[in-house]
């Protein structure tokens, strides 16, 4: 039954993260640290925080110690935290959603038992996914018309060792989290075939190189993942296919959608305040036609792209409402990608705007959720490739 | 009709392009990430360009400069952006206020102030209009409001002016040597009514710099605050006639028509850069086992680039032969009106043409965005397109 | 609790006029008499078969003989029906919204006995409701910084009859199913205020006048109505403040967005049918990356325009979310009507470019569903007076 | 550079917005609402506008036309087009074929149908290259394919062509009385190396007319259908040579280019008519007892919609200064597809501005968005843009 109700739960802890960015995280998202595109450091503390609140084991089940919130919650959760700061909601949600997905799902009781427990315990403990190689071509477009071809094979290798266990070599690239994260899930060839295996941060010939943030056009953390000779326990193989659950965990998730989301929300939040205080023209000048539109253009763009992504974070957890008609049978996470990354840098910019020449100033926060908005609308492979993706279902490649 | 350039046009066109791909185009990039804001300029390009006469090119050549046209300048200052957009306005902000010069200042004054802005390869000017409380109302005074626009005030004391107060955002606020400055001198009417426009030397005692300020983008070109505590600046100095600052440059195509004219060129040296960029990513790179070309979207995303952008270069044209022909028209300000939609559309564009890379941005694509989101505030923000759209209507 | 399941009853009805419309309503549709934009006819005989299945009492409750539609309900029908004929589906639509109104809740008991079982039992009995003047100057936006003003007095006023009930003199215009209405709720000023006034379409002293579709830019029926020293009995007066509903039905309602989302999905559908058809290029047209990604896009528009149609129409029968948090502050309708007018729109241009000239040929639907998506585009005073409003609220003028 | 219009230039453009005053623009709407496509055209109109000599402009004076430059043709169809662009289009599709009548044909196929052409003022050209399954293929035709582009067959017999096949969508398919007929003489090779040119007299035996097509906009340009049977056309009215067409005009301007040309400066007149009427309606029509005009929105509008067309404007002189200077560039294609957003942009923008009315849409701001939804496929759907595109990276 079509119901946009969200549960008593959901407002509930949509209000606790709210204050918690109010309280902890407002004053210093503004700090001019912070706001500097070019090397602002990673709040650390304030994710150690947020993880006290239970936002690092969000989508954990409830009786394995987290919350066990469903996508749309970590949706949630994740717009109020980047309406604070962009970096904490990126390390955060990255870390619930592979924590949702590796203890929930893809780990045997084994796996699970050595460790979840760290993880619950710690909560500097962050989780990533390292599937990325950089000779990665993922080339959709190219011969649109062709047959869908087969997936590369992996370059990183795992090899059974003499004495029992894998050996990693590889290179794994644009890993988000990798610098703070202390258990990786990286992609590998093995000999029979290719799959997810478990590698401990200190494991002996794994190195993290941490991405120039500048020149690396991304939000929370990422690094560069070097594995030589590296030592993996045979046990840490994830076994049955993870290929569906990967495309979840893609840059293209409604959880990022909605990171985006809460950005452009604050840069809208701060024109309204604005507008309501600067006079220009003998009065407050949100009372001009020109800016109340815009402002309106602002808040209208939130609205619609609130309710595609949260439709499809709905969507990811109930795949069936495609097979009854209640949805399109279109990508829904790709339909919310295109759709809002525009909308909200477009957002962003005219919430911008409205500040004049501070506007472009690195001391306030507004080119900073330009430069943000901007980063997610040239997330991947950018809003191109998404749409192809779309064209090819609609002519029926694939 | 005849769109072709005359001999000198093009050589300056040409003296241009050399200056901007070897030296400016070099060090573009690495000036744009140094985090000072204060040490972005470099002043050893600032004398190269100098030297080879941009700096002075809008004074006459009987007052000592080289006396370029407004097609030439336009020209010039489209070559210097597609290097660096930030560098070019450096040159033109310079351009800007010498045009003032030569239209409002007597004689004397020009005696006076042209002689060492010309002898010196660092003199750059600066201008001094925006306040706190004085932004879009500097630019569309509102009638009738005596408490708008500028506050700056400025009492005359014998044969001084003395100045109290503030200025913001102004541009070559802590390197220039000279500035023309928007005073106050009566609070008894508006704005538009009761300014005045002084020349204030740095050395102008009780005048001293503020901070730089810090911007996401042009960061070549700075920006800073000016503070004015019983300064006290001679009669002497002084523009035009007393409160008449907004009337100056009635009947003349310099300072606001200028302006408008100097953003819109600029923009398209950006757009001449994004395409070029474009271009040759999408030929270099290499994805499914063909250059990014021989896709049919890639294409279509070059050609719209190109289009807007010779759209923008045909009517900065039109614009700058009417300034030379004194033609007054509604076109300068529309065309700044448009760089901003075009320059901000065609570098967006470079942007999802170097998606195709799939990981990391292009830093000189990043730039170019950057530099461009500029023109929102400077020339496509609802008050300049209402100042300009108001006078159709008229 | 936040689910975007249909109902299998809403499932089910939309199946059968989806039916219905492939049924009955295509090949008519594509007849190039109703092609024509100059002066189509209205095809009675559909809009009556379709009354047969139920369609124009579809929001009457079941216990009065309808089917007890909500207002997503509604929009289900109505995209189902404009995908097929936009003036059949605007026909019921209104008659639909207004019977659920004024039979649900503006009568009295009496006047329900009185005017319920002809309507029941009349496949052709529309209902109108007249409340737009010639001289209406909606004027929003002149001194957008205004206080809020009054409403002007109505131009047509109800006369206490010296013999009793109400002698009607005025002009109402624009009026929605006036053509083929049996009965309209027209707003009047009375000695003691104004009110809506039931008047039987054969009063004497009423005219009706069919507005010449060319010129008239509407959708279904219109016509301006005419009231001579009519006479109505005083038992026709509704009671009650009824602005509030009169809002509902205004030409910014969902269902409305709902019909002009029907017209862009037919023009999708031509358009994908005929890009898998059409050979240029060496291949179907949809092989070649630009139409595939123009069709991509109109795919999105049509999901994004879906998703926020049926969340503003389910908004109008859930206002209590707003106040909870479940939805934004602002107004529903309006957001989804600024949205998805212009993106709508669009979709049916970029559709209709894939057809070639074929989509400026008035023997082809293509040029129509451009022509219809752009009369929703310009309804009422269009979306900047819309964005406006939305602006007015974000000011906090009202 | 120079702006500026020479007395011919002048003169030509006086004329023209006279007789699209005075003549065209009274009768436009009650053109357009004609529901039978075979009656929308006026031949009075047609003749009056002949004996003026906007039917034969682009005829070389030698030859007995006007010879006017590619500036004054697009100076007089923006003045036309702003009355009616469809009547405007009606002399230009004349234009279009003179062109290749000067560039290719022979003096003695010159003497035979200059003559008439001339002398007789209801004496319209028309094209012939579409046909049912070959649209986009023959704008691009895709290299290698044997089977794509124009199947009409025309094979030898003597001293004759015999022509058998259809051309669909063909401008003036039902009036003209002299086709340039694009007809496939050899099948073994891909169309682009195996199309000839013909021209095809009306009374060409086994040639017929079919149906009139129905257009949404445009209506006063008829469109038609040609059915060819065993029809017989001399060799003698080949233009160039065999299995040539396509490559005709390379090193011209005609054909092509001028047609690129053509619905960009046409689309300017439609441009300036949506200005003309939008802020005609914002002052005159009341709201709230203000006009419109003191809306900022509505001011925004219609500066916008300003500063589009006069983008426009820029960029269509400069590709006809190119056309009179038989300068080469992408700059014709690129100024058509951008007529196609500037002209749907500006008319929708004319309508929102006619919202404010509350009800019924104008009729004449409805004709304008219908006229320019014809671009979308003659100058600005994906082939038209890759078209051009694919020559920018060349």
């Amino acid at each position: 039954m079509y119901d946009l109700h969200l549960s008593e739960e959901q407002l509930a802890i949509r209000d606790t993260v709210r204050d918690f960015v109010a309280n902890e995280i407002a004053a210093i998202a503004i700090h001019p640290d912070r706001l500097e595109p070019f090397d602002p450091p990673l709040p650390v503390a304030l994710i150690d925080k947020a993880s006290e609140l239970g936002l690092r084991t969000l989508a954990l089940a409830e009786d394995r110690g987290g919350a066990g919130a469903d996508t749309l919650t970590c949706c949630l959760v994740a717009e109020e935290l980047a309406a604070g700061d962009v970096d904490v909601a990126s390390v955060l949600a990255q870390t619930a959603s592979l924590g949702g997905l590796l203890f929930g799902r893809l780990m045997s009781a084994e796996q699970r038992d050595r460790f979840l427990p760290a993880f619950l315990e710690d909560n500097g403990y962050h989780l990533a996914l390292a599937t990325r190689e950089p000779t990665t071509d993922t080339a959709l477009g190219i011969n649109y018309h062709r047959p869908a071809s087969e997936a590369p094979a992996l370059e990183t290798v795992a090899a059974a060792a003499p004495g029992g266990g894998w050996v990693v070599d590889g290179i794994k690239t644009r890993v988000a989290n990798a610098p703070v994260a202390k258990l990786f899930a990286v992609s590998v060839a093995t000999g029979s075939g290719s799959g997810l295996l478990l590698v401990p941060h200190d494991a002996p010939g794994l190195t993290v190189t941490e991405i120039d943030r500048d020149g690396g056009w991304y939000h929370g953390s990422c690094g560069e993942v070097t594995f030589t000779d590296c030592q993996v326990p045979a046990e840490n193989l994830l076994s049955g296919d993870q290929s569906g659950d990967q495309a979840d965990l893609s840059e293209i998730s409604p959880i990022n959608q909605a990171i985006n989301l809460g950005v452009a929300r604050a840069a809208y939040a701060a024109a309204v305040d604005y507008g309501k205080l600067r006079v220009q023209g003998g009065r407050p000048i949100i009372e001009h036609q020109a800016i109340g539109n815009k402002l309106a253009e602002v808040a209208i763009s939130l609205d619609v792209s609130r309710s595609i992504i949260w439709q499809a974070a709905w969507a990811c957890d109930n795949p069936q409402a495609r097979a009854d008609g209640s949805l399109s049978a279109l990508p829904q996470s790709l339909v919310s990608q295109v759709a809002s990354a525009e909308m909200l840098h477009r957002a962003a910019k005219d919430a911008a705007e409205c500040f004049g020449a501070m506007g472009v100033m690195r001391d306030m926060p507004l080119q900073k959720y330009i430069h943000d908005t901007r980063m997610f609308l040239h997330s991947g492979n950018g809003n191109t490739d998404a749409k192809l993706a779309i064209a090819e279902a609609l002519a029926g490649y694939r | 009709m005849d769109f072709s350039l005359n001999e000198e046009q093009t050589a300056w066109q040409r003296k241009a392009r050399k200056f901007a791909e070897e030296e400016i185009k070099p060090i573009s990039l690495a000036r744009d990430q140094i985090a000072d804001p204060a040490e972005t300029i470099d002043w050893e390009l600032v004398k190269k360009g100098s030297k080879l006469g941009f700096r002075t090119a809008v004074v006459s050549k009987e007052q000592g400069g080289h006396g370029i046209d407004y097609v030439t300048q336009a020209l010039v200052m489209a070559e210097l952006a597609k290097a660096d957009s930030a560098a070019s306005k450096t040159f033109s902000q310079c351009w800007k206020w010498s045009h003032l010069i030569s239209a409002a200042c007597t004689d004397e004054q020009k005696e006076r102030f042209l002689k060492p802005f010309l002898a010196d390869d660092t003199f750059v000017l600066g201008s001094g209009q925006t306040e706190a409380n004085s932004g879009s109302d500097t630019r569309r005074p509102p009638p009738g409001d005596i408490k708008a626009g500028v506050r700056l005030r400025a009492e005359l004391d014998g044969d001084h002016w003395v100045l109290n107060g503030e200025k913001q955002f102004i541009a070559h606020g802590n390197i220039a040597k000279l500035f023309f400055l928007y005073v106050r001198t009566d609070f008894s009417v508006p704005f538009a009514d009761g300014t005045t426009i002084l020349l204030v030397p740095e050395d102008t005692p009780g005048f001293s710099r503020g901070k730089v300020y810090n911007k996401s983008g042009w960061r070549f070109y700075q920006n800073g605050e000016m503070i004015f505590e019983d300064a006290r600046v001679p009669v002497a100095n002084q523009i035009g006639e007393t409160n008449g600052a907004l009337r100056k440059g009635d009947g003349d195509t310099s300072g606001d028509m200028f302006g408008d004219l100097e953003l819109a060129a600029n923009a398209l040296g950006i757009c001449d850069a994004a395409c070029e960029q474009a271009l040759e990513f999408s030929r270099s790179h290499v994805s499914g086992g063909q250059p990014l070309w021989e896709q049919q979207l890639v294409q279509l995303k070059i050609g719209r680039m190109n289009m807007l952008t010779e759209a923008l270069r045909s009517y900065v044209l039109r614009v700058a032969w009417e300034h030379d022909q004194l033609i007054h028209s509604t076109n300068a300000g529309l065309a700044m009106n448009l760089s901003t939609d075009t320059v901000q559309e065609v570098t967006e564009l470079n942007l999802e043409i170097h998606d195709y890379a799939g990981g990391a941005m292009d830093r000189g694509a990043d730039k170019l965005a950057r530099d461009s989101f500029i023109w929102s505030h400077l020339a496509g923000d609802s008050v300049q397109r209402l100042k300009i759209a108001g006078r159709i209507g008229k």
